[in-house]
């Protein structure tokens, strides 16, 4: 078999596809065809339904009758996860599915364990554990529990497990919001050869750079129905976006480096923070209006300094400053007090009240500040707030009142960041803000964090997303094992470079400028 | 006024003793009108519970409410809204103030005599045991009984009072194995039932302890099969006869309904002190009568 | 169809289901009504309905603050055991010459006592509800004893007794209270902020932790209330009976709160659920109780027969709201 | 320090902390057994711990199944029920002469029936466990109660009676049954396949179900398994006691096996535990129990002090492992 799609007989035919959620429509007659040894990639903003459409692939959801899924050729019935396994289709999950409680290599084989006469044979486990970890090149034991690992090394054994059945077809759903360059380029190693190997893939991803290097051809849906398809030929960035956007979109990071020079004051400075575990001696500043990225790789340590500025957890030494007044913070509530927020990484399981309306989502920051006499809420307040944030964060939903469970990933996302924003804080950390968020939603947060800068806000922003911190971020800390390696700033004629932040990362290099 | 409709709410309808109640009033009952509708309930020892049976009794409307109260003194104003609302009240085994008509063991004077047994056995010498229960009206009686019988007796000692059997096998059981290993020498135990006793004597047997005896109230149908068998610890029960003391009860509270007033509003009934020699002719619980 | 009118329709549905959502188990509760006066010819009187009232109430009062508990994900199994020892104690007080009234807040007090210490325990000590509310199941039993001498306390003269049997316009007061309950505890959780706070912890306390939200405050208030209810509870138990026993009153009263509150479709998760649902499961379950004695059906059968119907509730609920998409 | 170094050091941190996870409570229960026999001089005998083994023989038993549920992230409250209307089935078999041994394999078969119906629904008709095995609890205690005519039967000839008096080598057999029911847990739990799913459905049960794990199958094993342990144990109470009574028999055993499970660190959420822990956690309430008998504290005094021990029991494992690091 060849890697070349064109002429070759679809390997995955899924014809007619509809899903509909209790009263919304989220997928409408959408069809796709793949065929074997090929990247194929499907875009949409968020809410397009690429992942239900996979889910239903998967067998996680059941589709509405009247479309057909064939494979070679001849009509199947998924229906249950099982069955999917069956036909050779892995998925890797965008809201990653892994028993926390299980180690790594449990979760790997989670379903399929190695046994004999129904006793699991964790030798053998461990065994065919080992060179799937190492292909990906993840450091990490295969006995660690995956509660204590970090995002993005969930994020890669969600990966591994993809790797660990004989599969024809997989499903990659967003693997690579939480990874760094290093993780992904070992990635698109490991997706080179699976498709040397003759495996198709689906590939979803909101980051460009990523479609244009892999992909053999692009799908493209909009509000759950399909637009059309693209070979790697006809490829533009222009094309894509005016398909899955259905209008034109200018570039995304668009921003004049401004150099917020030491004429400005620190908004906030933290000295010599560190929790005697994972973080250690850590200094910076930040200073208004300035947007400061700190880099790092999968692990090195920074939502847990973001967490330690925050008072989520706690620290063990170090002092923080805000507007030179030294602050007492032991608690989340001290912080957003003395004006910090902290947007996490983590949506669904450390953010969002999956639960509650929009709404209530978006003011459960405010509500005490808003609320009349004794207490009691001020419903109208509420709502105005929520809808102007709505419409200025160009959420797309049906009504403020709404589960915010049911908005997609990156609508999610916004719902989030107007929380924080309600709160009006000095200085903000954000945690991979644009984690899973569609091109338009992207743009339209960096928008956002340009306004607050240039609000005299002081911001902070950790992202994997090298060319994203490249992109908005003044100056560029870096981190390595907990540790702050280095600063790298730059300016309009000279740029900050990516080698010199991966330089520092990985500690290749002993300063870079 | 006719009979048709019958109330029983009971303490705790599982109970053997219970069950030969209800039979009781049913017999009885039957007997003065066959189509008779009996509506027996469980308060399962819950003030709150019996009181709002007799509230449904009420406004099911029952001719008479047959009453085992869970709580002595506490059902007073119970009984009182039963009554202003026309209803007859017989209470049966507990008294309950205000009722038309009581029947019930004389529970003093079956704590006695299984407790001057005890005496009488040991020579008015020695060390006691009471394994006490739930703390209700008639077991406080009964141990009120044996201490009073026991009291007379300066050269008898009671070791321990105050553990709770719970009025059951297993609670009897558990109790025993713990007051076993405390104690090293006793003389006779008193429990405040069969269930009870029987519990801590399997106690006993199981730890080959066999330096005393037993005695209890109720002559419930277990302790029949034991006492018979002759070999057991038990030596005696002071039995209650539930099945006549609840009919009893009954034809009272239908005489209270045609309009007789009961010479005697509370009838106590003595116990008899069964042993392993007259157990042969005893009439349990049981026996169809 | 044009986009605005489908927007139309979705909103409509979401409309009704939240309104089927909230109506819960009313269905099942009109049926029962209904099939108990069928086969009792008694059961829709004005007179048995207010005992129905009357016999919902005190489990309603204790579901309502069972209701704070378990919507941040909690449980408090302590409820019947601060019930008797409120008791215990708006009896003991109620016979200090003069000061009888007092019994109330006495009672009331020794209850919200009694939630605070299960509310700090669990809040600042962050032990396990539910073996924290064991324990205290089992301590405050053994004070309700110790606090009567381990006899039945009685006075006939109890200076609140009208709560306990007298009647507001035909409404007995102890129905009153009750409802008043509800609509407070409504109040509370939907009006206030407060409210959204207790939803927010128990729908996600990390994330309300990270939002600001003080969990340990909150957490102390729910079990405060839970415990300031059961106190309320005692006080309606000892009007109602005149008296009040340490170890026989409200044995196993945590199981029907909480099967009320279940009943009533909150989540034992945390963070879903109303107590109008819960006024509902409450009415259930006394509906039940009462129904089932005027039909005459013995005991044992009672039994059998109750545990089968809330099965049968919580299956028929499911399958109503089945229809109408995912929950 | 160097990196490998720090590492080797938090991999020894690590190991350290999951040594004392899994030992648990064992420091407390050790402290307790030493407190009471200082107090009474006798707790500490050859015969009283074979009588604490006995004790704790059939909570531990019930609270192997209970872990199971507890495991997936249910609950089970019929156990108690369960446990008396197999002691009842057990009794009545063992009257029928010559067949009087098939009382064992009826009462675990009835256990098995029970936990079958109860996870069938569970699994199936997906209704919430706790209102499930409420119904439950009440329905089959009618049942209990029904198949002896609500009195209790009793067979001092009981063919099996050695289970419940006599011992193997000195170890009394109930002791036995308690500890191999055990063993069995723990491999099935650790060792097999099954184990593993599990954890993984009360980890997270949607994953589990995207794995293609048959989810609704290993909630069913688990309250098949609780039912049958129940079953179990209603067979050892019978042999105990040579009786049993459908009403009173395993009233509130419920609360007292799912103490033993989270006393014994079993998180309640699901996913997280150790059957070493049940096992210690039911030795910590039988030996409470006993010690305070020995000690000759009065009843109500064993209940405050009884509440207050466990309270402070987890207190106390909670701070011992606080020191080492987040969990
Ligand atoms: N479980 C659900 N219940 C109700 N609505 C849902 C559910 N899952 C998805 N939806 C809705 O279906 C639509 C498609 O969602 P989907 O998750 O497939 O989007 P997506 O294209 O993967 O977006 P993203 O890029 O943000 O991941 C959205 O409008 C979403 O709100
Ligand atoms: N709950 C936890 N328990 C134990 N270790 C943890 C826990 N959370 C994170 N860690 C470890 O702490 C280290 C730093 O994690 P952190 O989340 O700060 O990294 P990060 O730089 O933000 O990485 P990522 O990009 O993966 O989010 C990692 O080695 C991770 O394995
Ligand atoms: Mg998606
Ligand atoms: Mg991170």
């Amino acid at each position: 078999m060849t890697a070349t799609a064109n002429g070759q007989r679809a390997l995955l035919e899924m014809r007619d596809i509809s899903k509909t959620f209790g009263a919304s429509k989220a997928l409408s007659q959408v069809s796709l065809t793949v065929h074997p040894g090929e990247v194929h990639a499907l875009m949409g903003e968020n809410g397009a339904g690429k992942s239900t459409l996979m889910k239903i692939l998967s067998g996680a959801y059941t589709a509405d009758p009247g479309g057909l899924v064939l494979i070679d050729g001849e009509t199947v019935t998924l229906g249950d996860p099982l069955k999917a396994k069956a036909y050779g289709i892995a998925v890797i999950y965008q809201e990653l599915s892994l028993a926390p409680n299980l180690t790594v290599a449990q979760n790997m084989f989670l379903g399929n364990e190695p046994s004999r006469f129904g006793l699991a044979d964790r030798a053998e486990m461990r065994r065919r554990a080992e060179p799937i970890l190492k292909q990906l090149g993840i450091g990490f034991d295969s006995s660690r529990r995956v509660a204590e690992l970090s995002l993005g090394e969930r994020q890669m054994v969600e990966i591994a497990r993809a790797l660990t059945t004989k599969a024809r077809i997989i499903v990659m759903d967003e693997p690579t919001t939480s990874l760094t360059s290093r993780e992904t380029d070992r990635l698109f190693d490991v997706i080179a050869r699976l498709k040397a190997d003759g495996i198709a893939i689906i590939y979803i991803s909101h980051r460009m750079e990523e479609i244009y290097q892999l992909s053999d051809r692009v799908s493209v849906l909009r509000d759950g129905a399909y637009v059309g398809t693209l070979d790697r030929g006809d490829l533009s960035a222009s094309k894509l976006v005016s398909m899955m956007v259905g209008r034109d979109l200018s570039s995304f990071y668009k921003k004049e480096h401004r150099q917020v020079g030491s004429e400005r004051a620190a908004v906030l400075s933290v000295k010599n923070i560190g929790d005697g575990n994972k973080v250690h001696d850590c200094s910076f500043e930040v200073r208004a209006g300035e947007v400061l990225g700190i880099a790092g790789l999968v692990g090195s340590g920074r939502t847990e300094l973001a967490r330690l500025v925050y008072g989520a957890d706690h620290r063990t030494s170090g002092d923080l400053v805000l507007n030179g007044k030294p602050l007492a913070i032991n608690s989340p509530r001290d912080a957003l007090d003395a004006g910090i927020a902290y947007l996490t990484e983590d949506r669904k399981v450390l953010g969002l009240f999956l639960d509650m309306s929009i709404s209530d989502n978006i003011n459960i920051g405010v509500l005490s500040a808003d609320a009349k006499a004794g207490g009691v809420r001020d419903f109208a307040r509420a709502r105005e707030r929520a809808v102007h944030a709505v419409k200025s964060l160009s959420i797309r939903t049906a009504g403020t009142q709404i589960n915010v469970g049911a908005l997609s990933g990156g609508n999610q996302q916004k719902v989030l960041l107007a929380r924080l924003l309600e709160t009006k804080p000095k200085a903000i950390i954000l945690d991979e803000p644009t984690r899973g968020v569609d091109v338009g939603a992207k743009s339209e947060i960096y928008r956002i964090i340009d306004e607050l800068a240039q609000n005299g806000i002081a911001i902070v922003v950790i992202s994997s997303d090298l060319p994203e911190i490249l992109g908005i971020a003044d100056r560029v800390l870096v981190m390595r094992e907990g540790r702050i390696a280095g600063e790298v700033t730059g300016s309009a004629e000279a740029p900050i470079g990516q080698e010199a932040i991966m330089a520092l990362a990985t500690g290749s290099a002993g300063h870079a400028a | 006024k006719d009979l048709n409709k019958i109330g029983i709410s009971v303490g705790l309808l599982g109970n053997p003793f219970f069950v030969a109640t209800i039979k009781g009033i049913e017999d009885r009952a039957k007997e003065i009108n066959p189509n008779v509708e009996v509506i027996s309930v469980s308060a399962d020892y819950d003030l709150n519970k019996q009181v709002s049976q007799i509230d449904s009794f009420i406004a099911a409307g029952v001719d008479i409410i047959m009453l085992n109260a869970v709580d002595a003194k506490a059902i007073a104003p119970a009984v009182k809204k039963a009554q202003a609302a026309g209803v007859v009240v017989a209470a049966f085994d507990v008294s309950a103030p205000g009722a038309d008509v009581t029947v019930m063991t004389n529970n003093v004077k079956a704590g006695e005599e299984a407790c001057n047994y005890i005496a009488d056995k040991l020579g008015n010498k020695g060390d006691v045991i009471i394994i006490n229960g739930p703390a209700s009206s008639s077991i406080l009686e009964r141990v009120q009984g044996c201490k009073d019988a026991l009291g007379k007796h300066a050269d008898i000692k009671i070791l321990s009072d105050d553990q709770n059997g719970q009025g059951s096998r297993d609670g009897g059981l558990a109790v025993m194995q713990g007051l076993l290993t405390r104690f090293d020498k006793i003389d006779a135990v008193f429990a405040i039932n069969d269930p009870t006793a029987i519990g801590a004597e399997l106690a006993a047997k199981q730890l080959n302890r066999s330096e005393f005896f037993f005695t209890a109230v109720d002559g419930a149908p277990d302790i029949e099969t034991s006492l018979a068998s002759g070999n057991s610890m038990i030596k005696a029960s002071a039995s209650q006869d539930p099945y006549v003391m609840a009919g009893q009860a009954l034809k009272l509270g239908v005489e209270v309904l045609n309009g007789t007033k009961p010479a005697e509003p509370v009838v106590l009934l003595d116990p008899q002190l069964i042993t392993a020699e007259n157990v042969k002719d005893y009439k349990g619980w049981s026996a169809a009568r | 169809m044009t986009a605005s009118e489908t927007e139309q329709v979705r909103m409509d549905k979401l409309k009704l289901r939240s309104t089927l959502t909230a109506l819960g188990m009313l269905p099942v509760l009109v049926l029962l009504a209904i099939g108990f006066h069928v086969l009792s010819g008694r059961f829709l009187s004005v007179n048995n309905l207010s005992i129905v009232m009357q016999q919902a109430s005190i489990n309603t009062v204790l579901a309502a603050g069972m209701t704070f508990v378990i919507l941040t994900g909690g449980i408090d199994l302590s409820v019947g055991s601060i019930l008797a020892a409120s008791a215990m104690i708006a009896v003991i007080v109620s016979l200090v010459p003069d000061l009888g009234m007092l019994g109330i807040p006495a009672a009331i007090a020794a209850g919200l006592a009694c939630g605070f210490l299960n509310g700090a325990i669990i809040a600042w000590l962050k032990l396990p509800p539910f073996i924290v509310t064991l324990g205290s199941l089992t301590a405050i039993r053994g004070v309700a004893r110790l606090l009567g001498g381990d006899t039945t306390v009685f006075n006939p003269d109890l200076p609140f007794d009208f709560i306990g049997n007298g009647s507001l316009f035909g409404v007995p007061w102890l129905a009153v209270i009750a409802i008043a309950t509800i609509i407070v505890s409504w109040f509370i959780l939907k009006r206030t902020v407060l409210g959204t706070w207790i939803y927010a912890v128990g729908g996600n306390s990390e994330a309300a932790r990270l939002t600001g939200i003080k969990v340990p405050l909150v957490l102390l208030f729910v079990y405060s209330m839970s415990g300031l209810l059961s106190g309320l509870g005692g006080a309606m138990s000892a009007a109602r009976l005149y008296a009040a026993n340490g170890l026989q009153l409200g044995q196993a009263y945590e199981l029907d709160a909480i099967a009320a509150v279940i009943l009533g479709g909150t989540s034992f998760v945390g963070g879903v659920g109303s107590i109008w649902g819960t006024l509902i499961g409450a009415l259930i379950i006394a509906v039940l109780s009462n129904g089932l004695i005027l039909v005459g059906v013995s005991d044992i059968w009672q039994y059998i027969i109750k545990g089968l119907v809330i099965i049968v509730a919580v299956g028929l609920d499911r399958y109503r709201l089945k229809g109408l998409g995912r929950t």
